[in-house]
């Protein structure tokens, strides 16, 4: 089994920092600069990838990756029914069907220092995989009855943050390739894997700053964070082995698809369904998943990927 | 110095909701506003903003009282339930009256 | 609308002190508190905040009265003598007393 | 709990004048202040600190009335009429009157 | 006609962002990091560059430069006196007169992409060309009668970030040479087109920010925000040419004279001419100018200075 | 005498722009930034070259090191009680018999920037040097009376920002080793001395706003803030030549020596013994002995180290 990339021991070292009441802190903004950073560099570097595809070979992938994000929230919901309200269970399924962009950097990084290539369109997964498992969650929550103002909705999720900055990275890329951007390489290449220490430095700040909700959730949703992962690793690798994508590939979909949404799901089901406990959620995917795909899932993935491709 | 009494609107919340706030405020009559960026304690745990929007903010409104009432009537139907917040009222004399 | 009265006690002082005063003001009995950084002036220098602690904080806590005079009394006792710091109580008009 | 009755001169304007407010606010007789970065929107249109000093400032004075009539006059005469500007008043009770 | 640089696409998905209202900020303490970092980066080479070059022989030059900064900002008057009372057409034709570091540092990008050399002492014609209009602008406004502190004024213009960062880079970059800055080109060369990046998503998402001030501001400034930039870039390129300077340095000295203040004037004329609507001259220079210059002026200007040269 | 190296050019022109009452600033986050980039990057250097020593071999130059970190303090401590009282000489020695990692960073780039090697393990040296003066001071004020809650200072003190971050680097380095923290070489290589640069122009400006503390401070004070560096230096480099630390180690250990705490020592001293006057302390720390080290002391302490071993 693959050995952990040295860039998790920063957030172990976070992790540490918090737990034993350090004062240690990075500011919001720097985590702001980190985020805006990570997510130009991961779509720049797949609209470089993309414009080397023909564009038609992708639509079958897309829809087949848009699928999951429709079906994950749905097994999802029905495993927490047996123990949650329902507003909560559709938005915690929601959080679990979406994805979170820090995993997939962490994957990435891990990927590339086991020296496997990877398809660069998966950058234009992490976007197709954000939005869907949302929209479930939603309708989960409130039915498809009037109230909702979808119009509202859809401007608050598919202009947040982490989707303008990876479909602008992505058109960018597309638009100036390679050469257009190796001037700026020093800042989204060279300075990729640091920043992505720092940014895991603070995510262990912050899981460490909500150990307390943790313990309030309950055992029920603990072996949920941890178990429904692994789960979603093998319908994400086997998806990805079945569309032919390479072991870098295959590893990196089963990582979206265990992943769990922390800052897209949040503030959209803050606003759409506000009675959802937001607590329960973020101590679920921010404070369970996220540290457990980082520090124990990665390798689970890649040694699935190689199982299937084997 | 003549100076007029006017109410000032003092609500602490999530700073997620700042767009849907500035919205219920302004429809309710506020001719102005002024946000602080802040963090918090309360009866929905602490909220610091250690990423992104998981902070608070303050929203501080002067006003006459009948915008006062307004403000308070309709963010307690809207956001009381299901968000972090609390609202308080004070007078103070302002003045330039005719600016609230 | 019906309202009750309730005290806010406002304290700005040094930002390093977050922790220790948050203590003293929770044990005091205080339910709820907000903080934002400022930065500031007074017989102690100027505190602006270039770099680490070295700027202001102002804590801000809505009470009952009795609450309130705990928490000066605490803070008095506990701060005043070696700290930069201010301490003012006002009137507010709360909706949900209960919260306080 | 001994109190005395002071005034809180509360003031938000543009960022940008920092040095000639605080400069008028003592020259009228603070013997203190706290500023906070805030942003906000009134008669003169939305001011975020988007970059640089384009948002705003609240300053903050605690003083006796005839400071705070004299920094309301001083204020009114140098900024009212160029620069996006509120002032109100609010009564406070401070422990140590004489820092005031 | 040379093609846009790709970092042009960042200011256009700021500005595209913007105008959808997306969430996505840079927060203002990565937009001032950003700003010293390229302000520095440009006196630090200028600064090396103008250590290779006889002081006497810029001499000349640099009063030509200076007397330029007094004359583009009377013709700006003259033209807005048509159409705005005397504060506001004072003010405006300052931030006119003066000169955007922002647009200097894209088009030192623009023309390095392009291949071309340029006169390294190019940055200490910013510093000279940013103050001269200040002071024209503020005269014309107020009359040379007293009550103007002008002691005061000068501290707040000439003490102002983007003079103390690009005179200090300057001096620095003179005393330390290339050899002694090597060890820092990690930060201030590898890293200045990356930054540039940032800093144009970051003013795309303040354009759209302004919108709303740009449409009550009228044809009549709108007009003369695209039309004058482009009388003052020949005035510019001509005197270039006429002090001997080389495609690339003719082209940035058109684009500093076409380029509008939006830091130093609007500080100094919010001191100085209070009276006069800041909304105003921020909408011409941020909100059209910029943008115009940007996306549109550099490459006719790099023509212009093409022409001249052929 | 070797010549000053470029970085600190930028310390001076924050400490002019200061003075002058410039309008520059570093946002403090920025500053944060910066402090959190350099120390994680002298703990990562140093706990790869830790990794290549026999721990053993450590054990007795570091109790070395920590009683000269218990007898500096003492010796401060007479020198002060000739003119301050009792609370304010133990807090001041406090803050010079521990040490200033900012002035460790300029000596670091100093040295390399001569072409000398040094023992990676001074950066351990540092962290254990932080701690023991503090308790010296703490103990010197309030005698070892019942009523310090040791407990909660030692969390304050040992899990300060700039020990977390110098320990943890320390670790992730030693485990990650060379190969490991390469690819985040971009960050904590390549930007260290431009990174360094900035911090030390923040420094200047925070030096300059801090000039009417030093005024007040009396000349007692800043004859002790001059010359007590002078002393510990020679106690430093005579400790370093002792040990067998190369050149470039000895100069280290001289400027360690030499420097005074302005970071983790005012906050120690501030929670617990808060009757000292904390404008005292860092007057001298920061408004002298930060400026006199290295803009005098760097050069000095390095012929000392060349002297010793010649
Ligand atoms: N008693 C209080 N005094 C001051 N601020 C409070 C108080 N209670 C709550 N807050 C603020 O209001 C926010 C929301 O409160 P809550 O809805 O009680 O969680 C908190 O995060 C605090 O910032
Ligand atoms: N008169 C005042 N009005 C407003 N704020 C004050 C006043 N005096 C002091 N402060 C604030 O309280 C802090 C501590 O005050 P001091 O203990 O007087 O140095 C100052 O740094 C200011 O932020
Ligand atoms: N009614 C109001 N309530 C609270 N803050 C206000 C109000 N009106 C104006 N402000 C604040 O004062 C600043 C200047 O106001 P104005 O001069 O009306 O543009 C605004 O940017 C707001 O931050
Ligand atoms: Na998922
Ligand atoms: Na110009
Ligand atoms: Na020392």
């Amino acid at each position: 089994m693959a050995s952990l990339d040295p860039v998790i021991l920063f957030f172990a070292l976070g992790l540490l920092a918090g737990l034993a009441r350090s004062d240690l802190r990075l500011p919001a903004a720097i985590y702001d600069f980190l985020t805006v950073v990570l997510l130009l560099a991961i779509g720049l570097k797949g609209g470089v990838e993309l414009a080397r595809q023909p564009a038609a070979a992708l639509l079958l992938p897309s829809l087949a990756v848009i699928a999951m994000g429709l079906v994950l929230p749905l097994l999802a919901y029905a495993w927490l029914r047996l123990g949650l309200a329902r507003v909560d269970a559709a938005a915690i399924a929601g959080h679990y069907g979406s994805v979170s962009v820090g995993t997939f950097a962490v994957a990435v990084a891990f990927v590339q220092a086991q020296g496997l290539a990877f398809e660069g369109y998966l950058a234009l997964f992490v976007v197709l995989l954000e939005v869907p498992a949302i929209v479930v969650g939603i309708v989960l929550a409130r039915g498809l009855a009037a109230g909702t103002r979808w119009g509202e909705l859809a401007g608050e999720v598919l202009l947040g943050k982490s989707i303008v900055l990876l479909l602008g990275g992505l058109a960018i890329g597309w638009i100036a390739g390679e050469d257009g951007l190796a001037p700026m390489s020093g800042l989204f290449v060279d300075l990729f894997k640091g920043f992505l220490a720092l940014f895991l430095l603070e995510m262990g700040l912050i899981t460490a700053a909500r150990a307390g909700d943790l313990r309030r959730s309950g055992l029920f949703l603990m072996a949920f964070a941890v178990l429904f992962p692994l789960g979603s690793a093998v319908v994400g690798a086997t998806l990805g082995w079945l569309l032919g994508l390479s072991v870098g590939g295959t590893m990196l979909l089963a990582t979206l698809a265990a992943s769990a949404s922390y800052i897209a799901a949040p503030a959209a089901f803050r606003l759409a369904v506000p009675q959802a406990n937001p607590a329960l959620s973020l101590a679920a995917s921010l404070g369970i998943t996220f540290p457990f795909n980082v520090l124990v899932g990665l390798p689970l993935y890649l040694g699935l990927a190689r199982w299937l491709h084997a | 110095m003549a100076t007029a009494v006017r109410k000032l609107v003092t609500i602490v919340t999530e700073a997620r909701i700042e767009r849907q706030l500035l919205a219920a405020v302004e429809a309710a009559g506020a001719r102005g506003w002024t946000i602080t960026d802040v963090r918090g304690k309360g009866s929905r745990g602490v909220r610091r903003a250690e990423f992104d929007l998981s902070g608070n903010l303050r929203l501080e409104v002067v006003c006459e009282t009948a915008v006062a009432e307004a403000i308070a009537a309709s963010v307690r139907e809207r956001f009381y339930a299901d968000y972090a917040m609390i609202l308080y009222l004070q007078d103070v004399e302002v003045l330039r009256p005719e600016k609230f």
